[in-house]
């Protein structure tokens, strides 16, 4: 059992000793089962703190795999399959987004969850365990299962405590994500079989597989990823997921699920296929630049605010696909600070929704206006995370778009990734989709919160945000700001991955041109 | 008769013996205590349980002049016979009475059943492999019917009898065309005939094919199939769980037997076929699924789907280095697949009221609110059948996901890949029923039926977080074939 | 603490941060205790804010006089990625620390103004809980705007950038809830997001110049740029061209120059000292400030500069044209910002970058001044109005008659407020004579300095801008007619009241700025004093002499207008109700300068209507009927769905069944008159299986 | 003397009559009686082939093949007896309330 003493097996699974606890529970107690799986998720932001930053074990500098917990597991002719744990800067900012972006979702289910509050508290530490399963593992059949639990779930969440039309939603999303997922299992099998191992290390170190096997590869990982992240036009279960999902699913839906897609490009895409990726990146560069156009200006005809945000995602989402296919230091590394932000900014626009929804029960933004006269701090704070998500310099949104941008552009450079196939114009487009943003994020904020009192402000007695509420948000809002101003930690976290990741890449783009 | 002889067929013989025995006694027990046939029944099971494992260490040991043998092989599935036939027991005991049709054949009838598929594990020469077909039939005809005079069971008792013996007609045949090919029946005096040349290929062929219709009819493949939905819905639930797993295990038994033994030669000829009649039994069975509204059709039409996954280990017979694996894979899905089908029909059989009330599927709804333990347990099993974690059906899927690559049947991947895609769609739909409706579903609580719904539910995820053992036995299991 | 260490910086340098702390520290005293300050507490906080960043902009001057050459103060690493490498430095020279002076300075003033101001116009639109909001976002302005000034590098300034446009949206939506005359509206947040948006677009050829320029001269640190440009000029002239096109755009949407300038009228929406701050004296100038920061970019290229000269150039005269025809005296002078925006754009562009900062200097002074006095008139009106109300009366009757047509803004209800408002009335006479350039007041000075410039080196401009000069003195003239002279139009034009002393005394000191302002830089040898002090950082400067033609057209012009407009305006002076005289002669040419020549018309119809149609397009028939549910809903689950019911029924029962009727049809043919026969499902069943033996057998021995 | 291939078309004749009557007669005796004839149209094979290998496992075969035919008709005839009794017939074509 020495393999569940490891750091990241701690991380990983702390969260079922809540789960444990909870069993023991009964239904009724309801403040008992929110406070076990609020600690028990502070608890685990806790040791992932520890792990990555007090126990010395993990050296930032360091640009390899580190936390290494490496077990055989299944190992029968041919088959090697291990229990392999491990973390570096790919992935340590999205564990700790994970783990830091649980205790809030829980935090925000405290009075908007009523019924079945231990079913619910259940789920949402199970998929805790499986989402940063899916960040730790180093071995592609371990990676599956994790990537796969997390579905049943999310699933759950959204099927029992979503909307009125939850059900249609849970099921899209469940067949959506397996659909795609499945084929990734096909090639992950394919490079299981031909290379005798299923780590991804040592895959990689391999790296045998001639160029049109690998665009094969790479197209089957990318059906799973693109559904997940999801890239356009593969987004159509987004804005269902996201409107029925209760306020914590959304969160997390958002903050953590849909990274997952974007890590996988990371974690596998990229350094498994070299060449493949040097080939698609165009393709993807292009159908990114799509969705940031189309995400932007689809989320602002929305009357729906939670559909409004969910089209947002399709955007911002495809800010960081196209930063990681830039192949160059400034996008990737843009990339990944965007999947934080979109975390932070997309999770704390969801949480707001949320709250006001609580009270209104109405998502709709025609009866809404006003607002901001009646609920100041709840205006304010959604100021203040719009114009983060819309990427205004000095918060968070700012700094991952503009290294993308940045990228991007470069990448249309005579020896970047793009040139060639349409150079500075996916860059420039983009860059569009900054305006856009503006647009459908200033038509947002007017519609609820500025002009005369609409039917709602008029006729509900509206409370201001409450000190829970505000506690909720404020750990959000503290990283918004500490991005923006001062994003150097979480970069030399990443940048020493990211030299290592793009290593192989200058020589493949050299040989190309 | 020698020693060895006599220890091959040691298990087989305490079974019969014990459900002849057990026939007899039934006589003398009083209608209302018919609990004690079930329960002796079990315990002849588990002693043959035991026997069968204290065994287990002995390497290939053939006996009556090569025409039975036991072997890491059939000590794998004799196990997996037993368990069946102890879950079976464990499923019925309450529903039988619950129906009304707790009558004191059933479970010697059930352990014959049993015998024969044991046989049919241990069988080397076709006459004994025809003997146990048989022989695990005929019980399951009479138990398919035995809710007479329900209309549907005797429906599907007859059914299910004249379809069976019309298919064992094929087999015999097939058994003819072989044996006039190679003059033999013994499947190691077959192989050796082929290899020397003695054999009239063609006949051989023929006659494989002839057999493999048999076997086909057994686990449900296309176009082999369309007994099952009929007879899995007409007969008692309890039934219907035993036959799901025990008959379709046997058929798999005798088919990997008897083609992994007596016709690699004919492999280059019909992996091909194997890997058609998977594809359209995927293909099909999960399709048509989706569109059932009765909880045991829509079952039914998902173990016709799980048996042409199973049938994906056949697909890279002819490829020496890939087939050991595959064939290993396609027993640690037969587990898997016993596993979740029986505790899928367990459920079914907990919701089953009289008047075939509570079969519909919405019949599940609530059922997750309501008995949450169950409906867990439930969702379990649909996660196996569709092949997610944390259950075996993953690992047993990409086993067999793996053969098929292996032996470079991408397209069978894909295929099996794609319905499994499908298959999420109508397992789903009880999942959502289950927990994400409203609903009064009522449930009969019988504590055996929970021990083995529970116990199954625990086993299908414990193992597939620990699989490497139980592959491992696969593996060794299926060495001897090749 | 907060001072730099790695850059022991001489005299004051060290101090730099604070002029953007100052402010900061102020916004978040007054957003978490505002409520609890009084007015009084948190104007009186936000105000030494500024104030507090004017002491140190002064303490950055006298340090550059000691040491002119500047320095660099490094506060921390911002973003660090390979070779982008971006520090929140702040840049001390002649040309920023003018910058700072002007908005610090100019920022305290109308700080001081808008506690009286506000203190009113709270109360006017019945919302006195609003009063510490305006002051959180006047403070978290002076700070961007600080931060716009000072950066070391084009990125911080792009933080200061949008920055400023954030505060501007908040300021100009600060009655988000109404419009201008006070009705419950989406006016005013229309006109807070279109000046949001409008500038977006700006700030999208600003990063587009950024990208261009690091991915070519590898930085974005202004030394670094300028060292590696004029290499890149040699090599790729067209990648410099492009670079500043794209930055001209930025500087167009956040300097309203054409074609992005139409943000600019409707932020008039804001209270008045925000337009007399923001949307005149300072953040407008923005885009002037960048042009001078890159002079070493856009003096490399004649076609930048000709491009940049002739849109500042058009602007200018496009913008006095609709000054003309508008009404509302802050529209009259918002079009007289662009205009003047356009002189300063048009200089710079040329080259001419002391005249377009000394423009921009003495600009800021008599601007504000005209806003500011501009609000006091209001204000006067508004008490005035209140006043009549209150008189006339207990009839509610008249008193709504009055809240629904009264616009305070509105020449056409003023006249004569030359008696009511004295104060007001001569700082406005001295702000409009800096305007209309007459001499000896600032706007003479800095006008005839770009006009001289243009004459030489780019007569196209100098015509332009003759026109616009012409135009600006006759919009003046006509304004101050209208407000101040003849008789009052309307009784709240009588009975106003002349403002407080918190509004005056700010006004006096911008009038004697306005006033005196032009001497920092006489055009004569041996003077030309704020020219040699951004000598230090613009590099040595070309003076051109004093040209007396230049100067004496320019003033003849001037004067000409104020007579004409003397001649239109004041000599038969407006009724309540008459129609503007310029009227009839002009025609539809009138319509047009009405109705701003319809570009926000055409812009509605050009740009937001088919967004928002192409926007709908997408949402509802692209992503939701056609992808979301037909796609997905049809083709993919009725197919699916379909698929499954066809094979459940037609195929597995039907089809096979079907195949079995059809066969057995043909056994039947063949089997010679057999008894006739009726399929059963049995049966059917046992043919499908005889058909899977036949495909086996067939496949196995034909192959 | 007849040639073996004639006792082996003859078997085959016989079982294509035999799956012909399941196909095609109605009665579920009738049905059974032809799955028997498929059965003896085996037996006929295994002795025909018994002859051509001169051994005899082939007639053992046969043997087993009866006993199994006989317990088959035990099973089969009970349960169509079951069913006469209940619906007074035994026609197959209305055992069809499964299907779908």
């Amino acid at each position: 059992m020495n393999f569940l003493l490891e750091p990241l097996s701690i991380v990983t699974f702390s969260p079922l000793l809540g789960v444990l606890v909870l069993l023991f529970l009964k239904s009724e107690q309801k403040a008992a089962l929110r406070w076990t799986a609020l600690v028990t998720s502070l608890i685990t932001f806790l040791i992932s703190l520890w792990a990555f930053f007090f126990s010395g074990l993990y050296n930032p500098a360091n640009g390899g795999l580190q936390l290494v917990a490496k077990y055989n597991w299944i190992n029968v002719a041919g088959w090697d399959i291990r229990y392999y744990l491990a973390a570096d800067g790919l992935s340590i900012l999205l564990i700790l987004l994970t783990t830091f972006l649980t205790p809030i979702a829980i935090l925000s289910t405290w009075t908007a969850v009523e019924e079945r509050v231990k079913d619910f508290m259940l789920f949402f530490l199970l998929l805790e365990v499986g989402m940063i399963g899916v960040f730790v593992a180093q071995d592609l059949f371990l990676f599956y299962i994790f990537w796969e639990f997390t579905l049943i779930p999310m699933y759950f969440l959204i099927g029992i405590w979503g909307g009125p039309n939850r059900l249609y939603a849970a099921v899209k999303f469940f067949l959506y994500t397996m659909a795609g997922s499945i084929l990734m299992l096909l090639a992950i099998l394919w490079l299981g079989i031909n290379g005798g191992t299923f780590s991804v290390p040592d895959l990689v170190a391999q790296g045998n597989i001639p160029a049109d096997t690998q665009l094969w590869l790479f197209i089957a990982f990318a059906a799973a990823f693109a559904i997940k992240v999801p890239m356009w036009p593969l987004h159509s279960w987004l804005p269902d997921a996201h409107v029925e999902a209760p306020t914590a699913g959304s969160v997390i839906l958002a903050g953590v699920l849909l990274k997952m897609g974007t890590y996988g490009f990371l974690r596998f895409n990229l350094p498994l296929f070299p060449e493949a990726s040097v080939q698609a990146a165009p393709v993807i560069g292009w159908l990114a630049v799509i969705g940031i156009l189309y995400g932007a200006a689809v989320s602002f005809y929305q009357k729906d605010v939670k559909k409004l945000v969910a089209y947002s995602s399709v955007s911002h989402l495809g800010f960081v696909m196209l930063g990681m296919f830039a192949l160059n230091a400034q996008g990737v590394a843009g990339a990944i600070l965007q999947m934080v932000n979109h975390g932070l900014s997309t999770g704390a626009l969801f949480l707001l929704v949320g709250m006001i929804y609580e009270q209104t029960h109405t998502r709709d933004l025609p009866v809404y206006g006003g607002l901001w006269k009646i609920t100041p701090i709840f205006g304010t704070l959604t100021l203040i995370v719009g114009l983060s998500s819309m990427g205004l310099p000095g918060l968070n949104g700012f700094v991952g778009e503009f290294t993308i941008l940045l990228g991007a552009f470069g990448a249309g450079m005579k020896d970047g990734v793009f040139a060639g196939a349409g150079g500075f114009w996916l860059a420039g487009l983009a860059a569009v989709g900054v305006i856009l943003a503006a647009i459908y994020i200033l038509y947002m904020f007017q519609k609820m919160f500025l002009g005369p009192a609409g039917e709602i402000t008029k006729h509900h007695d509206l409370k201001d945000l409450n000190w829970r509420e505000i506690l909720t948000l404020l750990p959000l809002l503290v990283f918004i700001f500490w991005i923006g101003l001062y994003p150097k930690p979480f970069f030399d976290l990443m940048m020493p991955a990211i030299e290592n990741l793009l290593m192989p890449f200058q020589a493949i783009l050299m040989a190309a041109h | 008769m020698t020693q060895t002889d006599f220890s091959t067929i040691l298990p087989v013989t305490i079974l019969t013996a014990w459900a002849s025995l057990l026939l007899l006694a039934d006589l003398f027990l009083p209608r209302e205590q018919k609990g004690w046939t079930a329960l002796l029944a079990a315990l002849g099971l588990a002693l043959t349980m035991g026997i069968t494992l204290a065994q287990s260490g002995q390497e290939f040991a053939p006996g009556f002049g090569g025409m039975i043998v036991r072997d890491g092989f059939s000590t794998f599935l004799n196990v997996l016979f037993l368990l069946i036939g102890l879950l079976g027991i464990a499923v019925s005991h309450g529903y039988n009475h619950r129906m009304g049709i707790e009558r004191g054949e059933y479970y010697p009838l059930m352990l014959f059943s049993v015998v024969g598929m044991m046989l049919m594990a241990q069988a080397t020469d076709l006459i004994v492999v025809f003997l146990a077909l048989e022989l695990l039939s005929f019980p399951l005809y009479v138990m398919a019917a035995f809710a007479y005079p329900k209309p549907q069971s005797e429906e599907a008792g007859l059914k299910y009898f004249l379809l069976g013996a019309f298919s064992s007609g094929f087999v015999v045949y097939g058994i003819a065309l072989a044996f006039g090919a190679t003059g033999s029946t013994d499947l190691a005096y077959i192989l050796a005939a082929v290899s020397t040349g003695a054999a009239s290929l063609p006949l051989l062929t023929a006659g494989a094919g002839l057999i493999l219709v048999g076997f086909g009819f057994k686990v449900a493949a296309v176009p082999f199939h369309m007994w099952t939905p009929d007879v899995y819905q007409g007969a008692p639930t309890s039934v219907t769980a035993f036959m799901a797993a025990g008959a379709k295990a046997a058929g798999f038994a005798a088919l990997l037997r008897v083609f992994g033994m007596a016709f690699p030669a004919l492999a280059a000829d019909l992996a091909p076929l194997m890997a058609i009649l998977a594809a359209l039994t995927m293909i099909l069975g999960n399709l048509v699924a989706v569109a059932q509204t009765d909880m045991k059709r829509m079952l039914a039409y998902s173990s016709i789907a799980q048996a042409g996954y199973i049938l994906m280990a056949f697909a890279p017979f002819d490829n020496e280095a890939a087939r050991t694996m595959a064939v290993a894979g396609g027993l640690f899905y037969l587990v898997a697949y016993t596993l979740a089908s029986f505790g899928s029909w367990g459920v079914v059989i907990a919701l089953e009221r009289a008047e075939d009330k509570g079969l519909q599927i919405t019949d599940y709804n609530g059922l997750g609110r309501k008995y949450p333990l169950l409906g867990a347990a439930m969702a379990v099993f649909m996660l196996s059948l569709i092949g997610l974690p944390p259950t075996l059906g993953l690992i047993g899927k990409i086993y067999l996901f793996r053969a098929a690559l292996e032996g470079g049947l991408v397209w069978l991947a894909i295929v099996g890949a794609l319905t499994s895609i499908v298959s999420a769609f109508y397992y789903l739909r009880v999942v959502v029923n289950m927990f994400m409706r409203e609903g009064q579903p009522q449930v009969e609580r019988e504590w055996w039926l929970e021990f083995a719904i529970g116990a199954v539910a625990i086993g299908t995820i414990i193992v597939s977080l620990w699989p490497f053992p139980l592959f491992d036995w696969a593996q060794q299991a299926v060495m001897v074939l090749f | 603490m907060l001072l730099n260490e790695a850059n022991p910086a001489t005299g004051f340098f060290g101090l730099v941060p604070w002029i953007v702390f100052a402010p900061v520290i102020g916004l978040l005293i007054n957003a978490f205790f505002g409520k609890r300050l009084g007015e009084t507490g948190v104007g009186l906080v936000a105000s030494l804010a500024a104030g507090a960043a004017f002491l140190v902009s002064v303490l950055q001057a006298v340090s550059l006089a000691q040491h002119p050459e500047g320095a660099i103060v490094k506060l921390g690493e911002w973003i660090h990625i390979g070779q982008l490498a971006l520090d929140w430095a702040f840049r001390v020279d002649t040309l920023s620390v003018t910058m700072m002076l002007v908005v610090s300075g100019v920022g305290t003033l109308i700080h001081i103004y808008a506690i009286g101001y506000m203190r009113e116009d709270v109360r006017f639109k019945n919302d006195p809980a609003r009063f510490p909001r305006f002051f959180v976002f006047l403070n978290l302005f002076i700070a961007a705007m600080m931060i716009l000034v000072s950066g070391d590098n084009y990125l911080m300034l792009f933080v200061g950038w949008e920055g400023v446009g954030l505060a501007s949206f908040l300021l100009i939506g600060f009655w988000y809830d109404m419009d201008t005359l006070g009705r419950p509206s989406w006016a005013n947040s229309n006109a807070a997001k279109k000046a949001f948006i409008t500038n977006r677009v700006g700030d999208f050829g600003f990063l587009i110049a950024g990208f261009l320029m690091f991915w070519y001269l590898g930085s974005f640190q202004f030394d670094a740029v300028f060292a590696g440009a004029p290499g890149l000029a040699k090599l790729h002239p067209e990648i410099i061209l492009l670079m500043t096109v794209f930055m001209l755009i930025g500087v167009a949407g956040k300097s309203a120059q054409i074609p992005l300038y139409v943000w600019l009228p409707d932020a008039m929406a804001g209270p008045t000292p925000v337009s007399a701050l923001i949307h005149a004296a300072t953040m407008v100038t923005a885009g002037v400030y960048l042009i001078a920061r890159s002079a070493p970019i856009f003096g490399l290229l004649h076609d930048s500069q000709y491009i940049v000269a002739t849109v500042g150039a058009v602007t200018a005269l496009f913008a006095a044209t609709i000054a003309v025809g508008q009404y509302d005296i802050k529209k009259v002078l918002a079009y007289s910002t662009i205009s003047q925006l356009g002189f300063m754009v048009a200089a710079v562009g040329m080259g001419a970058y002391v005249a377009g900062m000394f423009h921009l200097v003495t600009h800021a002074f008599f601007k504000a001044l005209l806003f500011l006095g501009a609000g006091s008139v209001i204000l006067g009106l508004e008490r005035g109005h209140h006043h009549a109300a209150h008189h006339h009366g207990h009839g509610s009757h008249a008193e709504n008659h009055h809240e629904e047509t009264f616009d305070p803004g509105d020449m056409r209800n003023m006249g004569g407020l030359r008696k009511t408002m004295p104060v007001t009335f001569w700082v406005y006479m001295v702000g409009t004579l800096a305007l209309g350039g007459i001499f000896p007041f600032a706007g003479f000075w800095s006008k005839d300095e770009i006009l001289l410039d243009a004459s030489l080196h780019f007569p196209h401009v100098y015509w332009i801008l003759s026109a616009a000069a012409f135009l600006t003195a006759f919009y003046m003239g006509r304004q101050v007619w209208m407000v101040f002279f003849g008789k009052a139009r309307h009784e709240a034009a009588e009975h106003a009241e002349e403002s407080p002393l918190v509004i005056t005394i700010p006004l006096i000191i911008l009038a004697a700025l306005s006033a005196l302002g032009g001497f920092i830089n006489l055009p004569f040898k041996g003077f030309h004093q704020f020219g040699h002090w951004l000598e230090h950082t613009l590099g040595a400067i070309e003076f051109p002499p004093f040209s007396l033609a230049v100067a004496g057209v320019s003033t003849l012009l001037a004067l000409g207008a104020i007579a004409l407009s003397w001649l239109l305006y004041q000599r038969k002076p407006l009724e309540h109700g008459q129609a503007d005289p310029l009227a009839k002669p002009l025609g539809l040419l009138f319509v047009g300068m009405e109705n701003k020549w319809f570009i926000d018309e055409a812009y509605q119809f050009l740009f937001v209507q088919p967004y928002h149609a192409l926007a709908g397009f997408l949402a509802q028939k692209v992503d939701w009927d056609f992808w979301h549910e037909w796609f997905h809903d049809s083709v993919l689950v009725q197919g699916f769905v379909g698929l499954a019911r066809f094979l459940a029924n037609p195929v597995d029962l039907g089809l096979i069944d079907r195949v079995s009727y059809w066969l057995s049809d043909a056994i039947r043919a063949s089997a010679e008159g057999l008894r006739k026969l009726q399929t059963g499902f049995v049966r059917s069943y046992a043919l499908s299986v005889v058909l899977g033996v036949a495909a086996i057998l067939g496949y196995l021995l034909l192959k | 003397m007849v040639p073996v291939s004639y006792y082996l078309i003859l078997s085959a004749i016989l079982f294509s009559l035999g799956a012909l009557g399941v196909l095609m007669r109605r009665n579920a005796l009738v049905i059974f009686m032809s799955i028997e004839l498929m059965l003896n149209a085996a037996n006929l094979a295994f002795v025909a082939f018994t002859r051509v290998h001169e051994t005899f496992s082939g007639q053992i075969f046969v043997f087993f093949v009866m006993a199994v035919a006989a317990a088959e008709v035990a099973v089969g005839l009970a349960l169509i007896v079951t069913i006469y009794r209940s619906r007074q017939s035994v026609d197959i074509d209305q055992l069809s309330s499964l299907k779908g």
